[in-house]
């Protein structure tokens, strides 16, 4: 069979392993911090108020799509109202105590309604960090004939995804089954990496409504533009979305989650996490309580924090650097890096020798040389003829430019100034 | 814009238009045979100088003949400049130019004759389109061009031997037909000439 | 037939008109600055070099040449080509004020622009017809569309580039026109 | 006086053609392959410049707006005219070497735009000032281009060998491409000049 | 304020390691074959050329670099290969001056005016060599063949350009074509040698395949259609492919970075219009070595080829 | 006498036609245009070369009038044109005082909190856009230079401090910082102005206290003090009315911060304006310098 991916992007490097890492479970620390946005759209209104007492599962926010629980019992020592999230987005944080003692978990109320539940855990979808709620009756509204289930990691053949596969294979696809049951799709493809697919069909039972599609390790092969591409050979336009196809795609862990919170009724305070510890460079895959600090989280892996440099939020490809080893672990990550000052990347301000490396890389086949161009120089207008807003971001580009130019950066730059007009007037 | 603008409009239009068409007529008027020296004497005087070989005094251009050597379709006359070379008031030599057929186009070429001999004193090519590197090698090549002086003017030129330029075939042939047909002319007009 | 063919690659490519002759650099230079500008310049001048080449070969031969006024040919020509220019901007403004915005504007630098009365003097040199004429004009304003076009593109791309202070706008423009005559030094011999 | 002075020296340097103005480009790179030519194609040009801008400025308020400029075209052909038909009759061999740039100077855009922007709005006196200052400025920029492109071009000035018989001329500079690129450089090496000459001032 | 910071840097946080200096050394690299040869067949004389070459360009690009108060960019090896590539395209006996002269041009015109490597939008190398040319056409045509008599001292596109193509068999081979025994340019003359240092560049990637297998494939059917259409008066597309540079056009000119197109469908058609026109230029126009002005007319139209981009996604 | 008569009557023929044909279509094909676009365009010096950034000069008249183009750009023309199309327009020829870009943020490098370090384009929107600038306050000017690289007169310059400095001699106050910096740093300042308030934070005193040294804490010492009640407390930033101020500097006196400074005044502040380091010294670092904008 031949496999399926797209003509362009990154070959992603060969994995030393030949299977997942299990997962290792981190334990919650003394303090944990919680914001009350960590998916897309409005945050949750804060519960609780200062020095409030807190249980477990117990729900800290929440608005009308999602929720926030409480990984641990213990006390709300302080609200914060001026937290920045990792996107710049000012929103509510509370900062919680543990008390050591484990108690009840706190039961959500209402347990009839799988829909309710998925509000009440305040699910999100992994990958898109869309409330599962809104996703899913968008998707009803629209009706879905594919269902896609992205088993696949960014970077890793082997991340957190394909660990879910091999460790928690009958909660996944329990999970796999309650999306069809809710969607109820014509066809459902579970995609994964070919090198992953071996091991899956040894560790799980695949029901049969579930094709399961080798792909290409590729990168971006986990966006999801280039996932429909590969699955179903149709392209949709950046700006509407493949739902206008009848395809929906879900995150393997928000399968995994969705049986976690249904079938075994445990609130959803927890995050798998694929871990890049930098000395030596190893891969772990992590169940951490969310709000658990980054720092805590370097001490649980034995590392003195002056010795990373960087902190990367999602793939080394497509994630965010950190600016504070408080950060908590929240519902939007998939992935840490721990980088050393030595292997960071460094940008240059030369100038593009028009090489075509970053074109010939590019999965949604731009002219990143242009876009990136006409950004610096302030010819916005130039950059939008040129489909800027098609760009995923997905770092190729800049992965391979030879003269190291942080092309994502400009086109990030480039689409702000597009869109909120801070106009750098062409002299 | 009313009607007593427009005219004054079209009045100073015509005004400026008529009154520079004058000018300019008188200065034409006044340079009119400067400039025709001038062209004849630009245009032609390196070809004399080239095709004329024996010493002369006077300015050939100067002392110019014109002659009729045909009429054109309409029948207007055809008319064409013959100089004439002096030394100490004798004519030593009369050029014209005779055309012909080359590969890029007519060719012009400057024929220099020693009337009382009867032979070509020599030749100078005037007007060409050939080959650059191709056909005008052969106008610069003294063996190829040098062949025509001392040849006799007779009824029958073209019988005199001339070797064709190697790789020029058609340059050469062209200025062997002009050349004819300037001694033809020479042969024809003599006593008009002279 | 042929013949024609070869007039026209020669004026486009091996005898350029601005690139090789020198005529209508002007505009070249000033227009040269983004690529729609120059479609619509490239568009003016094609029809004015085409309609200002047949008026003035009409006026030459119909009119100077029987009274044997050649020598009044430069005052009659430019006289054509203003008087043409400002009726067709005229004319264009009322008539058709979208082609107008469109070509308009150029129209103007087109009155002095050396390409327009350079073609109407190189068709009586040349000794074209009526019908060489009105080709060769067209294929002149093709060739100048042609090198302005490629220039807009190449500016277009110096603004991402790094062009030192001193070199940018004219002097870059008029040195990237010098290579582009480099170029077209290859099209040496080919229509002829 | 001092006005007349500044209007014709602004054409030596503030506002010199071609360089200040891009203007008047195809003659500026036609004819400077030898300075002789250049020369000559300035002096016909400061000519023109100053029959045209006196008679538009004794006449300015005599003609119509609508056919305003028909009427300055034909004074400035007319000039070109004369001086064809003059060189013609009396520097043949500049007019050859020349051809078809002396008709063109009517075209030639610094001619219609001094007369357009400068004696139309102005006295007699201070247009014949400004006519020569840009003329005068015109034909020593071309005459620069020219020295510069003849002496490495072919190695010699004004037709006279200036450097030894060994010397091979750079052909390029000859060329129709070299012309631009030597335009280009110098109008950059003027920018760099008067950019170093600012920052004296105001330094001062 | 010296307490520990992390350091915050938009995405992406990994590189593929390749650097100019990395592509500039493979180009080097894959020249070598090229000048080997030329050293063997030409003599010591050709030493001399690429050692000039590339000191002098190296020189002149570090003048006008500190002149302008840039950067210094020699380390990138990009001047190097550039001196190389020049001095490969030059005749072996060129005096010293000239190819002086040509590396100013080749670095001042053609890279230093636009701002250095990467904005110049004509081949560079190409530059200097049309202005040699032009400026100095004896020069650039003393053609000197070891082991031959002198009086086959023209190189194979010359006999085909002066005598027709039926005279070509007379004095060469497409053995002595292929493996270089015939007059030309220093390292230009050996297809076997340019194929040799095309093919590593292929295999390490640092040049997309699509340039070069176009270009080739655009001579070789352009010259294939002449050719079966009047044969004897025009070459056969093998004598195309083999002589009259169209190997290190292929490889080395046509591919240099800034002035081709970057998008697959400008690549073939960049390619495709210039090996046609590298066969017009040679039939018709006035220059033997058509395959290096082809290659240059081209530049000009990268930025309008760059336009056709792939069709974006989902449009 | 013949020819002379010929040449006379054939111009005059054209003439006619030329100025019949003109004329009738002139008023066949009449359009009404605002006569201001007339007299700027007969003002402009009708070289059509293009420098101001139009096809034609009628163009550029049109664009003025039509879309507000500033009226500055004609390069043929010099300044006699500009003057007479400023008046023409009624746009005020500035008199005695000019305006000049001053930088209003004093958070230097040991005044103001860092988070983090930043590596990535060396360009302030950038910085701004995608890592939200390395400084504690979100406000303050990011030191990396596009305000310097956007001048086109070279008045800028980034001190050691990591701040802009700002050459009035060389400032035009054609504005070009002010448009560029995404933080709205610098702003035009008429050189009659005495004192400033060089803060544009909007946040509360005590955060400000904390992430910068030499931000305004909006403390109001100065609107208490002064004694021309000149400076009002506007979104916690001291404002001074300059009409009002008079010039005694009692509010620099008292200011704790530093905040509110004397502007235009002979004595340097700390952190003057450095020479750009040698280019070798450069070569090591990557430097914004280096970095030139050619739009
Ligand atoms: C940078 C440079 C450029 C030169 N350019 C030329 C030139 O363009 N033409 C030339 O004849 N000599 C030029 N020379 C001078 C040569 O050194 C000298 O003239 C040449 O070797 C003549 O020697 P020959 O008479 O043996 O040919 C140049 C020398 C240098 C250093
Ligand atoms: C004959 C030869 C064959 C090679 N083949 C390969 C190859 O197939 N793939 C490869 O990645 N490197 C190959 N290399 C090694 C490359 O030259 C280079 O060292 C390698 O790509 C690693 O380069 P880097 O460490 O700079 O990334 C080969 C080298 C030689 C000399
Ligand atoms: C890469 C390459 C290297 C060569 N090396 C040699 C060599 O070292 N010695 C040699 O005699 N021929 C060598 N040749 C072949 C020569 O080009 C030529 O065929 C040879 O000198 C035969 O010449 P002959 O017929 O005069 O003997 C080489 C060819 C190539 C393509
Ligand atoms: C491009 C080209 C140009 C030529 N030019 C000339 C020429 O100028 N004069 C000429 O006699 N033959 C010319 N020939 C023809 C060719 O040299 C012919 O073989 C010889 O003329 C025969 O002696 C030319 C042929 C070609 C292909
Ligand atoms: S332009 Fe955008 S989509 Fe294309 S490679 Fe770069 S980051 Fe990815
Ligand atoms: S990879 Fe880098 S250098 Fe190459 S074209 Fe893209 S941006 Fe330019
Ligand atoms: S003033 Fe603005 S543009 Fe200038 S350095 Fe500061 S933040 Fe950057
Ligand atoms: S950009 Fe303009 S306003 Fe700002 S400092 Fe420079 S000259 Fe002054
Ligand atoms: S002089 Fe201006 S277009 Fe020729």
């Amino acid at each position: 069979m031949r496999l399926r991916s797209f003509s362009e992007g990154l070959l992603l490097p060969r994995s030393s392993r030949s299977e997942p890492q299990p997962f290792e479970h981190v334990p919650a620390p003394e303090t944990l911090f919680l914001p009350l946005k960590q998916h897309q759209g409005a945050g949750c209104r804060p519960l609780l108020k200062k020095e409030e007492t807190v249980q477990r599962g117990q729900a800290l926010g929440q608005s009308s799509e999602t929720t926030i629980q409480s990984p641990v019992t213990g006390q709300v020592v302080e609200v914060d109202k001026e937290f920045r999230n990792l996107y710049g987005t000012l929103t509510t944080s509370l900062t919680i105590t543990a008390s050591g003692e484990m108690e009840q978990t706190k039961q959500s109320p209402a347990e009839s309604a799988i829909m309710d539940r998925i509000l009440h855990c305040g699910v999100i979808d992994s990958g898109s960090a869309q409330p599962l709620l809104r996703k899913l009756s968008k998707s009803q509204e629209c009706g879905v004939r594919t269902l896609i289930i992205n088993g696949l990691d960014e970077f890793f053949i082997f991340g957190s995804r394909a660990a879910l596969l091999v460790h928690y294979p009958e909660q996944t696809m329990e999970g796999i089954q309650i999306l069809q049951h809710i969607l109820q799709p014509e066809v459902t493809y579970l995609a994964v990496y070919e090198q992953s697919l071996p091991l899956l069909r040894e560790h799980a039972a695949i029901p049969d409504s579930v094709s399961t599609i080798p792909l290409r390790a590729k990168h971006p092969q986990h966006k999801e533009p280039l996932l429909v591409s590969a699955l179903t050979g149709q392209e949709y336009p950046l700006e509407s979305s493949p739902l206008e196809l009848g395809i929906a795609s879900f995150s393997l862990e928000t399968a995994s989650t969705l049986a976690r919170i249904i079938q075994q009724n445990q609130p959803n305070t927890e995050k798998p996490l694929t871990v890049l510890d930098p000395e030596p460079e190893d891969q772990r895959n992590l169940i951490v309580p969310l709000g658990t600090p980054i720092k805590h989280l370097l001490q649980y892996l034995g590392r003195n924090s002056e010795s990373v440099a960087k902190v990367i939020v999602g793939g080394p490809l497509t994630g965010t650097a950190l600016s504070s080893l408080d950060y908590p672990v929240t519902k939007e990550m998939d992935q840490i890096h721990f980088q050393k000052a030595r292997d960071q990347i460094r940008f240059s301000s030369e100038v593009c020798i028009k090489c075509g490396y970053c074109v010939e890389v590019c999965p949604m086949r731009l002219m990143p040389f242009l876009l990136s161009g006409y950004s610096s120089t302030g010819l916005v207008d130039m950059a939008a003829n040129y489909d800027i807003f098609t760009c995923i971001e997905c770092g190729c580009c800049a992965y391979v430019c030879p003269v190291n130019i942080p092309l994502v950066q400009w086109i990030q730059v480039g689409k702000s100034r597009l869109s909120t007009h801070i106009r750098n007037e062409a002299v | 814009m009313s009607l007593k603008e427009f005219l004054r409009m079209v009045l100073i239009l015509t005004l400026v238009t008529g009154i520079w068409g004058g000018l300019l007529s008188l200065v034409k008027i006044a340079t009119q045979d400067q400039i025709e020296y001038q062209r004849i004497k630009n245009i032609k005087a390196p070809a004399l100088e080239k095709a004329i070989n024996v010493e002369y005094t006077n300015d050939p251009v100067k002392a110019r003949k014109k002659i009729k050597v045909g009429t054109d379709e309409s029948g207007n006359p055809i008319r064409r400049n013959v100089f004439i070379a002096k030394r100490k008031g004798r004519v030593v030599a009369v050029a014209l130019e005779g055309y012909g057929t080359g590969y890029g186009g007519r060719l012009g070429v400057m024929v220099a004759i020693r009337p009382e001999k009867r032979i070509v004193d020599g030749i100078a090519v005037t007007i060409y389109s050939e080959t650059p590197g191709v056909g005008t090698k052969a106008m610069k090549s003294e063996s190829f061009m040098g062949q025509f002086s001392g040849k006799r003017i007779s009824a029958n030129f073209g019988g005199n031997r001339i070797d064709a330029y190697s790789g020029a075939t058609y340059t050469s042939e062209g200025i062997m037909e002009a050349v004819e047909k300037a001694t033809q002319i020479f042969s024809q007009q003599r006593e008009k000439i002279l | 037939m042929g013949d024609y063919f070869l007039m026209m690659i020669s004026a486009i490519f091996a005898n350029n008109i601005l690139l090789i002759r020198f005529l209508g650099l002007c505009p070249y230079v000033g227009v040269s600055s983004n690529v729609n500008g120059s479609v619509g310049m490239s568009g003016a001048a094609l029809f004015v070099n085409v309609l200002a080449s047949a008026f003035t070969w009409l006026v030459y031969n119909y009119l100077l040449v029987p009274f044997q006024l050649e020598y009044l040919r430069t005052v009659a020509f430019i006289l054509v080509i203003a008087s043409l220019v400002q009726l067709v901007e005229i004319v264009l403004q009322k008539t058709a004020p979208a082609l107008y915005r469109a070509l308009g504007i150029y129209l103007p630098l087109i009155t002095t622009n050396c390409m327009i009365f350079g073609t109407a003097v190189l068709n009586i040199n040349q000794e074209n017809t009526f019908f060489e004429a009105v080709l060769f004009a067209f294929a002149t304003a093709v060739g100048f569309s042609l090198a302005l076009l490629i220039l807009a593109g190449l500016r277009e791309r110096f603004a991402i580039g790094k062009v030192p202070t001193m070199l940018n706008g004219f002097p870059i423009a008029l040195i990237s026109a010098g290579l582009m005559g480099l170029c077209f030094q290859g099209f040496i011999g080919l229509g002829q | 006086m001092s006005t007349m002075w500044q209007e014709f020296s602004k054409g030596l340097w503030k506002e010199v053609p071609p360089f200040r103005f891009v203007l008047g480009l195809c003659p500026t790179l036609a004819v400077t392959g030898k300075v002789s030519s250049a020369l000559g194609l300035g002096c016909g040009v400061i000519f023109v410049l100053m029959v045209s801008n006196t008679l538009i400025s004794i006449f300015k308020n005599q003609i119509p707006g609508k056919i305003r400029v028909p009427v300055f075209i034909v004074i400035i052909a007319s000039a070109v005219t004369i001086v064809e038909l003059m060189m013609e009759a009396y520097f043949y061999t500049l007019f050859e070497v020349l051809g078809i740039w002396i008709p063109l100077i009517v075209v030639n855009c610094l001619i219609l735009g001094r007369g357009e922007a400068f004696a139309r709005k102005n006295p007699v006196h201070l247009s014949v000032a400004d006519g020569l200052g840009m003329g005068v400025g015109f034909t020593i920029s071309l005459s620069v281009l020219a020295s510069f492109r003849e002496i490495i071009g072919s190695g010699t000035w004004f037709g006279l060998s200036l450097l030894p018989a060994s010397y091979i001329g750079f052909e390029l500079l000859q060329s129709p491409p070299g012309a631009f690129i030597c335009l280009g450089l110098l109008l950059a090496l003027i920018n760099l000049i008067s950019s170093k000459m600012e920052d004296k001032k105001q330094g001062c | 304020m010296s307490e520990f910071k992390l350091t915050v840097s938009p995405s992406p946080h990994v590189h593929s390691g390749n650097s100019l200096t990395r592509m500039m050394r493979d180009f080097i690299i894959a020249l070598l074959p090229a000048t080997i040869y030329g050293v063997y067949f030409f003599g010591m004389d050709v030493l001399r050329c690429v050692l000039i070459a590339i000191v002098s360009a190296v020189v002149w690009e570090a003048l006008s670099q500190w002149l302008s108060g840039r950067k210094l960019e020699i380390g990138n090896l990009n001047t190097v290969f550039s001196g190389l590539l020049l001095a490969l395209l030059l005749p072996p006996s060129l005096p010293w001056w000239t190819i002086l002269i040509g590396t100013l041009l080749m670095v001042l015109l053609g890279k230093e005016i636009y701002g250095g490597y990467g904005s110049n939008p004509f081949n560079c190398v190409l530059i200097a060599w049309v202005a040699l040319q032009l400026s100095y056409p004896d020069y650039m045509a003393q053609w000197i063949l070891p082991m031959a008599d002198p009086a086959t001292t023209s190189t194979p596109m010359e006999v085909f350009a002066s005598q027709g193509s039926a005279f070509i068999g007379e004095y060469f081979s497409y053995t002595d074509l292929f493996l270089g025994r015939t007059a030309g340019f220093t390292g230009q003359v050996s297809a076997l040698m340019l194929l040799i240092g095309g093919s590593y560049l292929l295999w390490r990637k640092t040049i997309n395949w699509r340039i070069p297998i176009s270009y080739l494939a655009g001579v070789f059917f352009f010259a294939g259609i002449f050719w079966l259409l009047g044969t004897g008066l025009y070459a056969d597309p093998v004598f195309h492919l083999l002589a009259g540079g169209t190997m290190i056009s292929a490889f080395f000119l046509a591919t240099d970075l800034p002035s081709s197109p970057t998008t697959p469908q400008g690549m073939i058609l960049f390619g495709l219009g210039a090996g046609i026109l590298t066969v017009t230029i040679r039939t018709w126009g006035a220059w033997t070595f058509g395959a290096f002005y082809a290659v240059l007319i081209f530049n000009m139209f990268t930025p309008f080829l760059d336009k056709i981009t792939p069709e974006v996604y989902g449009r | 006498m013949m020819s002379i008569l010929n040449a006379v009557l054939v111009m005059a023929l054209l003439g006619v036609v030329f100025s019949l044909v003109l004329g009738l279509a002139a008023k066949v094909f009449y359009v009404y245009v605002d006569p201001r676009i007339e007299s700027i365009a007969d003002m402009l010096p009708g070289a059509n070369c293009g420098g101001c950034g139009f096809a034609s000069c009628s163009s550029y008249a049109e664009a003025i009038i039509n879309e507000g183009v500033s009226p500055t750009r004609c390069v043929a023309g010099g300044e006699d044109v500009t003057q007479n199309v400023c008046s023409l327009l009624g746009i005020s020829a500035e008199a005695g005082s000019r305006n000049v870009a001053q930088i209003f943020c004093r958070g230097s490098r040991n005044k103001a909190l860092h988070l983090f370090d930043y590596a990535g384009a060396e360009d302030c929107i950038a910085a701004h856009v995608v890592t939200g600038g390395d400084k504690a306050c979100k406000y303050g000017c990011l030191g990396l230079g596009t305000c310097v690289r956007k001048c086109p007169f070279g008045a800028l310059s980034i001190g050691n401090d990591g701040l802009p400095h700002v050459d009035i001699d060389l400032c035009t106050g054609c504005g070009n910082c002010v448009a560029v910096c995404p933080r709205g740093i610098p702003r035009l300042v008429a050189t009659s102005q005495n004192v400033a308030n060089l803060c544009v934070s909007k946040d509360a005193g005590k955060t400000v206290k904390q992430v910068c040294q030499g931000g305004c804490i909006a403390c109001a010492v100065c609107t208490k003090q002064c004694p021309e009640k000149a400076i009002r407390m506007q979104e916690k930033l001291a404002e001074v009315d300059p009409d009002k101020c008079t010039g005694d500097y009692v509010c620099v006196e008292k200011c704790p911060t530093g905040s509110m400074q004397k502007l235009f005044t002979a004595e340097e502040e700390e952190g003057t304006a450095v020479e750009v380091a040698s280019p070798t010294a450069e070569a090591s670092q990557t430097s914004e310098e280096t970095e030139q904008d050619t739009v």
